[in-house]
């Protein structure tokens, strides 16, 4: 297991046994591993599920159910040798039918269409030469398998539960998977309860013999919590917080950048006023990133330059300070695009129209208060620029509506990605299933194209370095904003705390104890 | 029989006024509502800013008092709402034949058989969050409370001796019901409409909190007190001072409301 | 012969804000041991404050002052809340004035007994005191609840509560209000009874008659002061007071012939029958008015008069008969058609004030009923009442003001025949008097036809040409007035008469 | 006896299937289709899309879908979750509980509050008080209320669990936001009862009977105060079933109102169906109980002599 973080003095040397009580934000809508959609649940899924590879700390991967694999000449199969000995919590073997269960399971029509129709669209099949070896055979190369395969929704589930499960896609007791605890207790709306799993193949048992996940939904509840000793570990630390939490000296905070894409507004290019790249640099340059991110969040975030996280391996450092924080420019480029006028509001106009841009935001899916950015954002494009940015916040049918519709000028998103490729493609990628800036690039495509073919990490890392200059700084088809980041608070006494070393998502719970 | 109103109510009223003068002109009495200083963030109340400033250096005065028109605004229009369609459905129910009564009132029911929340929460996903959603829904959602009033006040004007008498003076029914059942039935209906407003102000206060109200920036109270709270250990009064307010403009309505309905029923023996 | 309470000057004021009600002011008397002590007097006189406030419950925010107020010997004064619940029940039984809402609606009527025993430790069963009041079946009353009792059945009922712990006495305030004459008849003969049996009294009434045959002494108050006093057969034979002449007058109205009546018939009733369900309220009901004719329609409460007047004045269908107005037919018309002919047909009601738009102006309630453009004040000033009132709402008038002006609107479509449904039964007596009068003027001067019904024998005997006796929805007896009032042939109309309280000058 | 019940039984089914064919449309009407709202915010193919469509039935037209929904909700069959994969009847029965304690605790609580309030608070001055803390109370809005109590009582005091279902104590602060209000109304009703039926000549009757004020209070006058409280119970029920979604989420509490309230912002069609009935339900029941609670304390409303 990848314990990031180093053991705390304060919590001693690793003690084994006693139980933990952990407040997290989100409440998943499944404990089925591949059904898996939500990146705040992943400390969840990582306790029971676990699958043939994981990331290491310098974005490679390392095997887990798998002792190792080779890839074929021509990139296009995969060949992973088996870890012998793994038993499902369930008491069945795990072995290479049980792998090819699981990615037969995937492809069902019904069961799981997001990852068959993304992740696995390459697959043409698997083939189990012997018990200990696996054979995914593609139809074109396609590094990204490999990320798959360390994700939560590539989580080898017992095949015996896969048929026998009631309520199999939302998971939960009846999934028995091969992690260090077992999930043996869920009430809704309320928390969910692991159990050490004793007969967990790796060097040793996890420390904890029970842990808790509370969910904990108001950040001010979580916080409360915490300092009233309710509970001893929680995650998603809001920013108002955070001092508070850093002077208490019987807590701990920790954070870490998350992996994948950075918050960031994708302009949407297919109809004015943003097919303008004038307006669209505008836009971008009229915003002081620095200072909207301290008011919201008080200093604790961390600026994005580029589309992907600075966390990632292929984050192209170049890009920082050479754009942005420019009204004078910005004005500049407004008055040449025609939208020069102003009406009584102080908002441009151009033929009597005023420059409005819109924002839909998804309510159940805002977090981090992007909401309050979104308003910040709002007085800030309107005093330096006399930009109208519109911004709503509705639920998922109308947001969903209003996409398809194309009645947005700005969408924004994040992705927390493992593999920050993952990312790119399907936001900027003309195929992209989360495109929704409706730029059509053949060049962009080729580079995308690209660095997904080649496992090398070089030839990547120069494809979307490439990738970035060009929406960022020369297409200003994106402004990003801030790297999303997770936080851990805890008591002294908890030690082994961590974040997983790729995707910066807090870690799950087999390296964590409790000092007595 | 002229009772001068208690300091209660005399205190209650000037609230009111100040409260209807800051919907009709905010501008008189507070600054931009919308005028964000990131410099000047969550600062605490004070002779600068007398309610103090909001997470994005708001001052949190201007927005409460530009807020009063929005607040207001939302219940006026969904008063308004519930008390027509309530009036006019209530009369009819009224006067109806047996089985109309009887449909009307179990439409009430099945109305009345939505909680609020549960009514606003549908109405909102089909006109979006926002005013327009938030006012539907507290409108039809306060609807039955007057239908019922009026229909039951209607059986008893229908009853009363001046309405069977004037049969007897040779009006036809709708002359009847224009000259005698209409006023008759809506006399109390001001009144009620007025501490219904206190209802449907606190309502829209609820939902606004829950996310349905109108978008931000708007200086809503009820989203002002939703935003706020996630401050309220390190800067309470950015929601507990909207808070207050809504609590005073509420009670001050009922109170006021209140006040009006006894002097309306001292006057009137029935 | 004990003093059982001694008052002097006693006053008694409700300070309700600004709104200060002197009700009682500078009442003085006696009550002794066996006596039967009768306080009469008009609506708001103070009689209802007086007789509440010897327990002790004038009522909240009432003020009591007091020369001499001494109650069972000692000076209440000074009585502590104790001192008075132990009075209350215990040396006072009080029947309220408001009989029919005296009794918890929630509890059963034995329970309500029980309760005076338990307050007074007394050993006694509500059955047996529910016998002693001359419930028939006690066991099975005392099961039941208020409502499920006849007016006469709870005020013996309230009675039994009253003297449940044996008090020395009893205070009766109006006990016969509401009731039927005959009713009325056999409760004052249980109390009658109760002060033969050595209880004192104090009656409360409006009705000199009815009090005339109990009191030993009687008290005459107006405005919250006594004005006569005296032993009831010398005040009522030589009253000195100018009103305690009017309440003498008032209680022995004679009969007041009118012109003759010509043979012209105005409305006919034939068969006439109304079915509520499976209740018949008025069946086979057949009648002639003729111009200028008072019919008096007698009957105890529930026997159909209202149903009758609402059958003919066409505000309810028959189930089976004939109305006939001025020799057209009335009944089963269309109300298009009919509504021409309404202004022919008028009511005054019982309750002039529900008979009004609360919100309409006198100016425009008469002015409704007069040709567009006429003045109301001629009518008006017909009926008594001048310009004064013309812009006064119903609820600032006096109850003898509002039926005037029920008067005036029924008189203004110079109607041929007006329904009057218990024109005088809520009024004050002397009030009472006034507007008979004023209704016999009419017909001897406009020769309009009265339907005139009335639970009260006197009234209608009074004013009436012919009379019509009604007992469940049926007509029992109907005749020209003197002759059935000299010679009852049905033995109902015989029970009525005989029940019928007069007043007993003669000594 | 027995027509009145089976008269409001059927009125209750007719309100029952109002409420569930108006959420119905209602949804239906709602802005982007169900589709939309299964594929929620993750990625978005045609291929994806024909596959949701394919196992939800949605290619059928409403009205079939409609009838169906019907068909299968009279036999006590749900359906399943959009979002949650689960039976529906499994995720409103597991919310059901923590909702139906919270609220049974807060009625009770608010209902004793107002009843001890309403006979204790009789001199003028408590009186006056009360009233005062009345009015504030049911004019507060129920979150801030509940916000200051976390904040007082959990947070700096430490007194009551932050949050969740555990036991008694995670439900003393929720129930007390949630019954304040309800107090506060119940109060001013039951006094306004009281007053008029201390008024009423039974009320001065029995005082002339010798009865303690205290007894007259509590054996004549709390029944006829009672009586107008007990139509409020559609009223309670609404604020307690609406209340317990602002308090559920204020406390982090699971139940009936967090689901909602997902459900509704997913569209998540069957679980918000199922919401609708269960509410109607309770609705139809609880007035059902009330008319007849009407008839067991009002001998005059049972007719025959
Ligand atoms: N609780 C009270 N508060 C204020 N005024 C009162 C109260 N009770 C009685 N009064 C007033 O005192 C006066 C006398 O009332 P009381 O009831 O004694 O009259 P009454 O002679 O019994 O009349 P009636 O024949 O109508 O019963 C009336 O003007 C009445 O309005
Ligand atoms: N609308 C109605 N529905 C059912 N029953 C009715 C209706 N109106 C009157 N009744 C019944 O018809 C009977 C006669 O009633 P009516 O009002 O004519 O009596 P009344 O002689 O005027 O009595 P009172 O002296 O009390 O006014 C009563 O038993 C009454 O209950
Ligand atoms: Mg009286
Ligand atoms: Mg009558
Ligand atoms: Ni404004």
């Amino acid at each position: 297991g990848g314990g990031g973080g180093a053991p705390a003095a304060d919590a001693g040397q690793p003690v084994s046994g006693g139980s933990l009580i952990w407040g997290v934000e989100t409440e998943p809508i499944t404990f089925n591993p591949h059904q898996y959609a939500q990146a705040k649940a992943r400390l969840l899924v990582g306790n029971t599920f676990e699958g043939l590879l994981t990331h290491d700390a310098e974005g490679g991967y390392t095997p887990r159910l798998a002792t190792g694999y080779e890839v074929s000449a021509d990139g296009k199969s995969y060949t992973f040798h088996l870890r012998g000995g793994v038993v499902f919590s369930d008491g069945t073997g795990f072995d290479a039918a049980a792998v090819k269960a699981n990615a037969d399971q995937l492809r069902a029509p019904g069961y799981a269409p997001a990852v068959a129709a993304v992740q696995l669209r390459n697959l043409s099949g698997v083939e189990t030469p012997d018990p200990a070896t696996v054979v995914y055979r593609l139809t074109r190369p396609d590094v990204l398998l490999l990320d798959f395969l360390a994700s939560p929704q590539g989580a080898i589930v017992s095949p015996k539960s896969l048929r026998e499960a009631p309520d199999l896609k939302a998971g939960g007791p009846a999934l028995a998977g091969t992690g260090p605890f077992v999930l043996d207790r869920y009430s809704a709306g309320q928390e969910v309860h692991f159990t050490r799993n004793p007969r967990y193949w790796g060097e040793r048992p996890a420390y904890l013999e029970q842990v808790t996940y509370r969910f904990l939904k108001e950040s001010s509840v979580r916080v409360g919590a915490l300092t009233s000793g309710q509970v001893q570990v929680i995650e998603g630390v809001p920013a108002t917080d955070q001092a508070l939490i850093t002077a208490d000296p019987r807590l701990r905070f920790t954070r870490a950048l998350n992996s994948g894409s950075a918050y960031a507004y994708y302009l949407n290019v297919s109809h004015a006023p943003f097919d303008d790249v004038r307006v669209r640099k505008a836009f971008r340059d009229a915003v002081d990133v620095d200072t909207v991110l301290n008011a919201v969040y008080r200093g604790t975030a961390t600026r994005a330059w580029s589309v992907l996280s600075p966390s990632g391996p292929f984050y192209d450092k170049s890009i920082e300070g050479g754009y942005g924080n420019d009204p004078v420019g910005a004005n500049r480029l407004l008055d040449e695009a025609g939208w020069s006028t102003r009406d009584a509001e102080g908002f441009r106009t151009r033929d009597g129209k005023r420059l409005t841009v819109r924002l839909v935001q998804s309510a159940p899916f805002v977090r981090d208060r992007r909401d309050v950015l979104a308003q910040t954002v709002q007085a800030a494009v309107k005093r330096s620029a006399g930009i109208d940015l519109q911004v709503s916040l509705v639920d998922q049918g109308t947001a969903t509506k209003a996409l398809e519709d194309g009645a947005y000028e700005v969408f924004d998103n994040s992705r927390a990605d493992t593999d920050a490729g993952a990312a790119l493609n399907l936001l900027l990628h003309s195929q992209g299933a989360i495109n929704r800036t409706g730029h059509r690039d053949r060049s962009l495509d080729r580079l995308l194209d690209q660095g997904q073919a080649t496992g090398d990490a070089a030839r990547r890392s120069a494809a979307y370095r490439q990738v970035q200059r060009k929406v960022v700084a020369d297409d200003a088809l994106v402004l990003p904003l801030y790297a999303p980041a997770d936080q851990l608070a805890a008591s002294r006494s908890v030690g082994g705390l961590g974040f997983e070393p790729t995707a910066g998502v807090p870690d799950r719970a087999y390296g964590v104890w409790v000092a007595r | 029989m002229m009772r001068l109103p208690g300091p209660g109510v005399a205190a209650s009223a000037a609230f009111l006024a100040v409260a209807v003068l800051a919907a009709a002109r905010p501008s008189w009495l507070a600054a931009d509502p919308l005028a964000a200083d990131p410099l000047h963030v969550l600062e605490a109340p004070g002779a600068a800013h007398w309610f103090g400033t909001d997470q994005l250096g708001r001052d949190v005065f201007d927005r409460v008092v530009h807020g009063a028109r929005h607040s207001l605004a939302i219940g006026l229009a969904a008063t308004l709402i519930a008390v027509t369609a309530g009036v006019t459905l209530g009369v009819l129910a009224g006067l109806a034949h047996r089985y109309a009564d009887e449909a009307l009132t179990r439409g009430f029911d099945a109305l009345s058989a939505f909680p609020l929340l549960l009514l606003a929460l549908l109405f909102i996903t089909i006109a979006g969050p926002g005013t327009a959603g938030l006012v539907g829904a507290i409108g039809i959602a306060t609807l039955p409370h007057y239908a019922r009033v009026v229909r039951a006040q209607t059986f008893v004007v229908r009853r009363a001796g001046y309405v069977t008498g004037a049969v007897a003076y040779g009006g036809t029914r709708l002359r009847l019901v224009a000259r005698h059942v209409l006023p008759n039935v809506l006399g109390p209906v001001p009144v009620l409409a007025m501490i219904g407003l206190g209802e449907a102000v606190l309502a829209a206060a609820g939902l606004s909190f829950l996310g349905m109200g109108p978008q931000p920036p708007s200086p809503e109270w009820g989203a002002m007190l939703a935003d706020g709270r996630n401050y309220l250990r390190i800067a309470w009064w950015a929601s507990i001072l909207p808070g207050v307010v809504v609590t005073l403009t509420v009670v001050s309505l009922t109170v006021v409301g209140r006040h009006l309905q006894h002097r309306f029923e001292g006057r009137d023996p029935r | 012969m004990s003093t059982l309470i001694r008052v002097e000057d006693l006053h008694v004021a409700f300070a309700a804000g600004r709104d200060r009600v002197e009700a009682v002011r500078g009442v003085g008397f006696t009550v002794a041991a066996g006596e039967c002590v009768a306080i009469v007097g008009e609506s708001g006189s103070g009689k209802s404050v007086t007789a509440r406030t010897l327990v002790g419950l004038a009522g909240p925010g009432a003020e009591v002052r007091a020369a001499t107020f001494e109650v069972n010997g000692r000076d209440a004064r000074r009585y502590a809340d104790r001192d008075w619940r132990r009075l209350r029940g215990g040396f006072a039984g009080l029947v309220l004035q408001d009989a029919l809402v005296s009794l918890d609606p929630l509890r059963t009527v034995g329970a309500e007994i029980g309760e005076a025993l338990l307050a007074h430790r007394r050993a006694d069963t509500p059955e047996r005191l529910l016998a002693e009041v001359h419930v028939p079946e006690p066991g099975r009353r005392a099961r039941q609840y208020p409502h499920q009792l006849s007016g006469g059945l709870r005020q013996r009922a309230l009675i039994a509560s009253a003297i449940a712990a044996r008090p020395p006495l009893l205070i009766a305030d109006e006990p016969t209000t509401a009731l039927d004459v005959t009713v009325q008849a056999q409760i004052l003969a249980l109390l009658a009874e109760r002060r033969a049996a050595g209880e004192a009294l104090l009656l409360i009434s409006h009705d000199l008659a009815v009090v005339s045959r109990l009191a030993d002494r009687v008290l005459v108050m107006k405005d919250g002061v006594i004005v006569e006093s005296g032993p009831a057969r010398e005040l009522l034979a030589a009253a000195r007071h100018p009103y305690t002449r009017k309440l003498v007058a008032a209680a022995s109205l004679d009969r007041r012939a009118g012109p003759p009546v010509r043979d012209e018939v105005v409305l006919s009733a034939a068969g006439l029958r109304k079915d509520y369900g499976r209740h018949t309220a008025v069946g086979d009901v057949s009648f002639d008015v003729r111009r200028g004719e008072v019919l008096g329609v007698v009957g105890e409460s529930g026997s159909g008069k209202s149903t009758v007047a609402h059958l003919i004045l066409g505000l309810t269908t028959p189930t089976a008969g004939r109305v006939t107005l001025e020799g057209e037919p009335w009944s089963g018309v269309p109300e298009r058609r009919r509504r021409p002919r309404r202004r022919r047909l008028q009511l005054i009601s019982q309750d002039p004030l529900s008979s009004f738009d609360p919100r309409w102006t006198v100016r425009r309630i008469v002015g409704e009923a007069l040709p567009r453009g006429d003045s109301p004040l001629p009518l008006l000033e017909r009926v008594g009442l001048g310009a004064a009132v013309l812009d006064r709402y119903p609820r600032q008038l006096s109850g003898g003001q509002r039926q005037r002006v029920a008067i005036a609107r029924a008189l203004a479509p110079r109607p041929a025949l007006i329904v009057c449904d218990e024109p005088v039964s809520a009024l004050d007596v002397s009030v009472q008097a006034q507007i008979l009068d004023l209704l016999a003027d009419i017909r001897t001067t406009d020769g309009t036809a009265l339907l005139f019904i009335s639970h009260d024998l006197g009234v209608v005997h009074h004013l009436a040409d012919r009379l019509l006796v009604m007992r469940d929805g049926r007509v029992v007896e109907q005749g020209p007035v003197d002759e059935v009032y000299a010679r009852p042939r049905h033995e109902y109309t015989r029970e009525l008469l005989a029940a019928v309280p007069t007043l007993e000058v003669s000594p | 006896m027995l027509r009145p019940v089976l008269r409001r039984v059927a009125t209750g089914l007719v309100v029952l299937w109002a409420a569930a064919t108006a959420a119905y449309l209602a949804l239906l009407a709602a802005p982007g289709d169900t589709v939309d709202s299964i594929v929620g915010d993750g990625a978005d193919t045609p291929q994806i899309r024909a596959q949701i469509i394919d196992e939800w039935g949605l290619d059928r037209p409403a009205l079939v879908q409609y009838l169906d929904y019907l068909a299968r909700a009279a036999r006590g069959d749900l359906g399943r979750s959009y979002l949650l994969h689960r039976p529906v009847s499994a995720i409103v029965g597991e919310q059901v509980g923590p909702t139906l304690r919270l609220a049974v605790l807060a009625a009770a609580l608010g209902i004793a509050l107002a009843l001890v309030l309403a006979v204790t608070t009789r001199r003028p001055w408590a009186r006056r008080v009360s009233s005062a803390a009345e009015l504030v109370l049911v004019s507060t809005p129920p979150f801030l209320i509940g916000i200051v109590l976390l904040s007082v009582f959990s947070f700096r005091l430490g007194l009551f669990p932050v949050s969740g279902d555990r036991g008694f104590a995670a439900l003393v602060l929720p129930a007390v936001t949630l019954a304040l209000p309800v107090a506060g109304v119940l109060t001013q009703v039951l006094r306004d009862g009281l007053d008029r039926a201390l008024d009423e000549p039974f009320a001065v009757t029995a005082r002339a009977r010798g009865l303690r004020e205290g007894a007259v209070l509590v054996r004549h006058a709390l029944r006829h105060a009672l009586l107008p409280a007990v139509t409020l119970v559609g009223w309670l029920f609404g604020i307690l079933l609406g209340g317990a979604v602002i308090v559920e989420q204020v406390f982090g509490r699971p139940g009936l109102g967090q689901v909602t309230l997902a459900a509704v912002t997913a569209k998540d069609l069957p679980v918000v169906l199922a919401v609708v009935v269960l509410s109607a339900l309770v609705y139809v029941v609880l007035n059902t109980a009330a008319d007849l609670a009407y008839l067991i304390v009002d001998p005059r409303l049972r007719g025959s002599r």
